[in-house]
């Protein structure tokens, strides 16, 4: 389970995926770290579905304030240029496709993009939120997990067994193994963690892998935590 | 005009039991917690709670099902709520789980005089197909699961989609937490604490909304108001905050 | 980043023809003057109009509407608009009549993803079971005329009442008339200036801001943000109104 | 068509209609006059469906804001307590029943309650603006018009020819001949015009009128332009 990226490589490699200008919405937990790794030159605004748009890091003690927190119930603070909206009108721009981007965790994803992060069977259920919200409204989704759960079970799969939060919804899932586009023929594997090989990860997914380095490294550089990375 | 009450009791006093109550509020952020305390030391109960996640553990609406007076919840969240999933578990309360987005716009419809719209969200999932659980026996065992909703095609930005069919919500009464308030009721709220407010405020037949400071009218600008008053029939002012 | 351009001319350079626009602005107030000159100076044609009243007598869209640029409107009013009149009785252009609540609802449902919501509004009317003009032949005859809508009955209130279907609109352009946006499109409105244009913004996929003033960002108050820059994709500062 | 009440006499006896605490939005032309004659004593807010909740009276020279203009596009000030709203916004008020009352002009009225007034086949269509969504939105809807058409033609009629703005939603006619309610039994006369007769009404009316004033005069005072009514 520790091989490959660890968790928090993992959220510096979905850092890779922003762009400037960007709005993007970091699900709770290891998707909302994601934004302690944006590259120098990358302007984003981070969205929280609370209503908040513009977010920023977390407060010292002088600076918190108990009415601004993220969806994860964090105390954050607000950048310049953010506004604070009602419930409605933040997920307006969630469904009205206004977010180009949401990282988001899973439980299973399918080779046909369906996502499963908010029921098992059996087990406590958490509640929906705004996850079903996000995996159909905005325009990328992009979901970061270990690989295996905890279990060792496979969560790349060929269809999901738990109950779907979205039907092919997912763009791509970036896990502790390497990065997998969701494409016409299921799941293609664009990269590899290091130390990592095309049969660990075909060993481990419970469907059937595509693989297809790009030609040009432009994603071929090394991943770490405190350098970004030259395009 | 003046909408103000003396005190948080006096604003729901003739709340009876049966009562249907949409409570603003997203973690401890714009909770109206001195209009849930008021409703815990009043005798209703067999309410029915719209709210995102039911209050957190041993505060507000937790409190309130605590001392068993909520019958039904509409929710999104059940989270680390400890007391609203062993309740949900256990058979004590129905539990309608929508997806926030929903349930936001299903407040807003309400609020809106729209009956009835067609969301994106939810389709292919058990929100539209059926079978989320709505109560629970005492062992366990499933014995309501939410109906399946209709699912139409509807061309958006010159593609074909599945939409599903969600119904509004109205209430009859609506609990709102303010920043400021004036005595018609026109509100503003500080950041993040907006959440549902300005949505559950919409879909009360009778919202009461408690604010940190109530101020005279001609006090806030017009163009900064978040909540205009003709949404609001009670204001109460509850300035320190007594979870 | 920065989403201000030049001038307006520039912010709608890339406008085609045929493209659908939805603008923003009642009677005088809030109308995007200069977008909509721009608009003119362009060479686009075969537009659709998304509005409330089409322009005033000889200033804003009437002026478009003078030049042969416009196709089609969707519109709640006529008024007194007599160009609008006169094209449209005399079928030079194609006009969808929208209650005046409908037509706000659909650009914000377009705007939030919804693709369509049930109304009473219009129920019993043409608006519902169709025959509403949408063409008009050379000799003032009836060429087309709007088609009946699904009514369907909802509980509301706990009362059975029914309701019509009406769909959400989105547009390629929106034109929004601010008074202060800033660098990421955050913009503020005054008094009745507001109107549709929050509603426009959030139905176009490249929605341009004008604003009387542009502002570096940080300037505006977050809690007083009338329409986030997550809805606006390009401003420009238009100081002067030049209808 | 001159007898009885003037038009500002009629405004006058609508504006008897409110009650403190409403909120109300008043049709534009003859139903916009009714804002000058709130009796003293009555606090009420008048709404404009332009996104105006709070308007006051018309601005000295020096008050005028051309961006603060009623649905009339009429330029008006704001009182205190006011807000502005977006359109969707202030129709939210209108359709969502937050309209105590809503006072508009009518073409004709039906015995059911059917208004018509936003089209007559053959002559230009001046377009519906917000009248359909006031006439279903608010909770009390009511006419003010003459009580004959310029032609001679009746207006209250038992069933409406013209095309509808909506059906049954009419609860009280305020003509220049008297104050009918729509109840079950269709029009109910329930106040005369200073001169008029119950037959004076009756040929002037397309449907049967049942009469039925009030056995305490709560309504039995003159009206005058000038003095308000004591309840």
């Amino acid at each position: 389970m520790n091989r490959g990226w660890s968790r928090e490589e993992v959220a510096v490699r979905a850092a890779r995926e922003l762009r400037d200008g960007y709005y993007v919405n970091l699900g709770i937990g290891q998707p909302t770290r994601v934004a302690d790794h944006v590259p120098a030159g990358i302007d984003v605004v981070v969205h929280s579905e609370n209503g908040v748009l513009g977010i920023g890091p977390t407060p010292s003690r002088q600076l918190e304030d108990p009415d601004l927190i993220n969806a994860g119930t964090e105390l954050v603070t607000a950048l310049p240029g953010a506004s604070f909206v009602s419930s409605s009108d933040s997920f307006a721009m969630i469904r009205g496709g206004h977010i180009d981007l949401s990282i988001l965790g899973a439980m299973q994803v399918s080779s046909s993009g369906d996502l499963a992060n908010w029921a098992v069977p059996g087990v406590a259920v958490k509640g929906i939120g705004g996850a079903m919200d996000l995996a159909v409204g905005a325009r990328r989704v992009i979901v970061v997990m270990d690989h295996l759960a905890r279990d060792g079970s496979v969560k790349l799969v060929e269809s999901c067994t738990l109950p779907l939060t979205g039907r092919g919804v997912v763009d791509q899932v970036i896990t502790n193994l390497g990065v997998f586009d969701i494409a016409q023929e299921g799941f293609v594997l664009t990269e590899l963690a290091p130390g990592i090989t095309v049969e660990d990860v075909q060993v481990s997914t419970g469907a059937a892998v595509t693989v297809r380095f790009p030609e040009t490294p432009v994603r071929g550089c090394r991943v770490a935590v405190s350098e970004s990375c030259e395009r | 005009m003046d909408k103000t009450f003396d005190d948080a009791s006096a604003a729901v006093a003739d709340l009876p039991d049966g009562a249907s109550i949409a409570v603003g509020g997203f973690g401890t952020a714009g909770v109206p917690w001195a209009l849930v305390r008021a409703v815990r030391e009043g005798g209703a109960t067999g309410l029915t709670m719209v709210t995102n996640n039911c209050g957190v553990n041993g505060a507000g609406l937790a409190l309130l099902l605590q001392s068993g007076r909520i019958d039904r919840v509409i929710a999104s969240y059940i989270g680390s709520n400890k007391e609203f999933a062993r309740q949900y578990l256990a058979g004590e309360i129905e539990v309608e789980l929508t997806p926030q987005g929903t349930l936001a716009e299903r407040l807003r419809a309400g609020g809106a005089g729209i009956a009835a719209f067609y969301t994106a969200t939810g389709v292919g999932t058990m929100v539209a197909d059926g079978g989320v659980p709505l109560r629970f026996g005492p062992g366990g065992e499933t014995l309501e699961v939410s109906p399946a909703k209709e699912v139409r095609r509807f061309e958006r930005h010159g593609r074909q989609q599945e939409f599903v069919l969600e119904e509004a919500i109205t209430t009859d009464y609506s609990f709102v937490r303010a920043s400021i308030a004036d005595r018609h009721g026109n509100a503003v709220f500080h950041a993040s604490a907006r959440n549902f407010n300005p949505d559950v405020a919409m879909a009360g037949r009778i919202t009461v909304v408690e604010a940190e400071q109530v101020v005279d009218v001609g006090v806030l600008d017009p163009d900064s108001v978040h909540l205009p008053g003709i949404f609001v029939q009670r204001v109460v002012e509850a300035r320190e905050v007594v979870q």
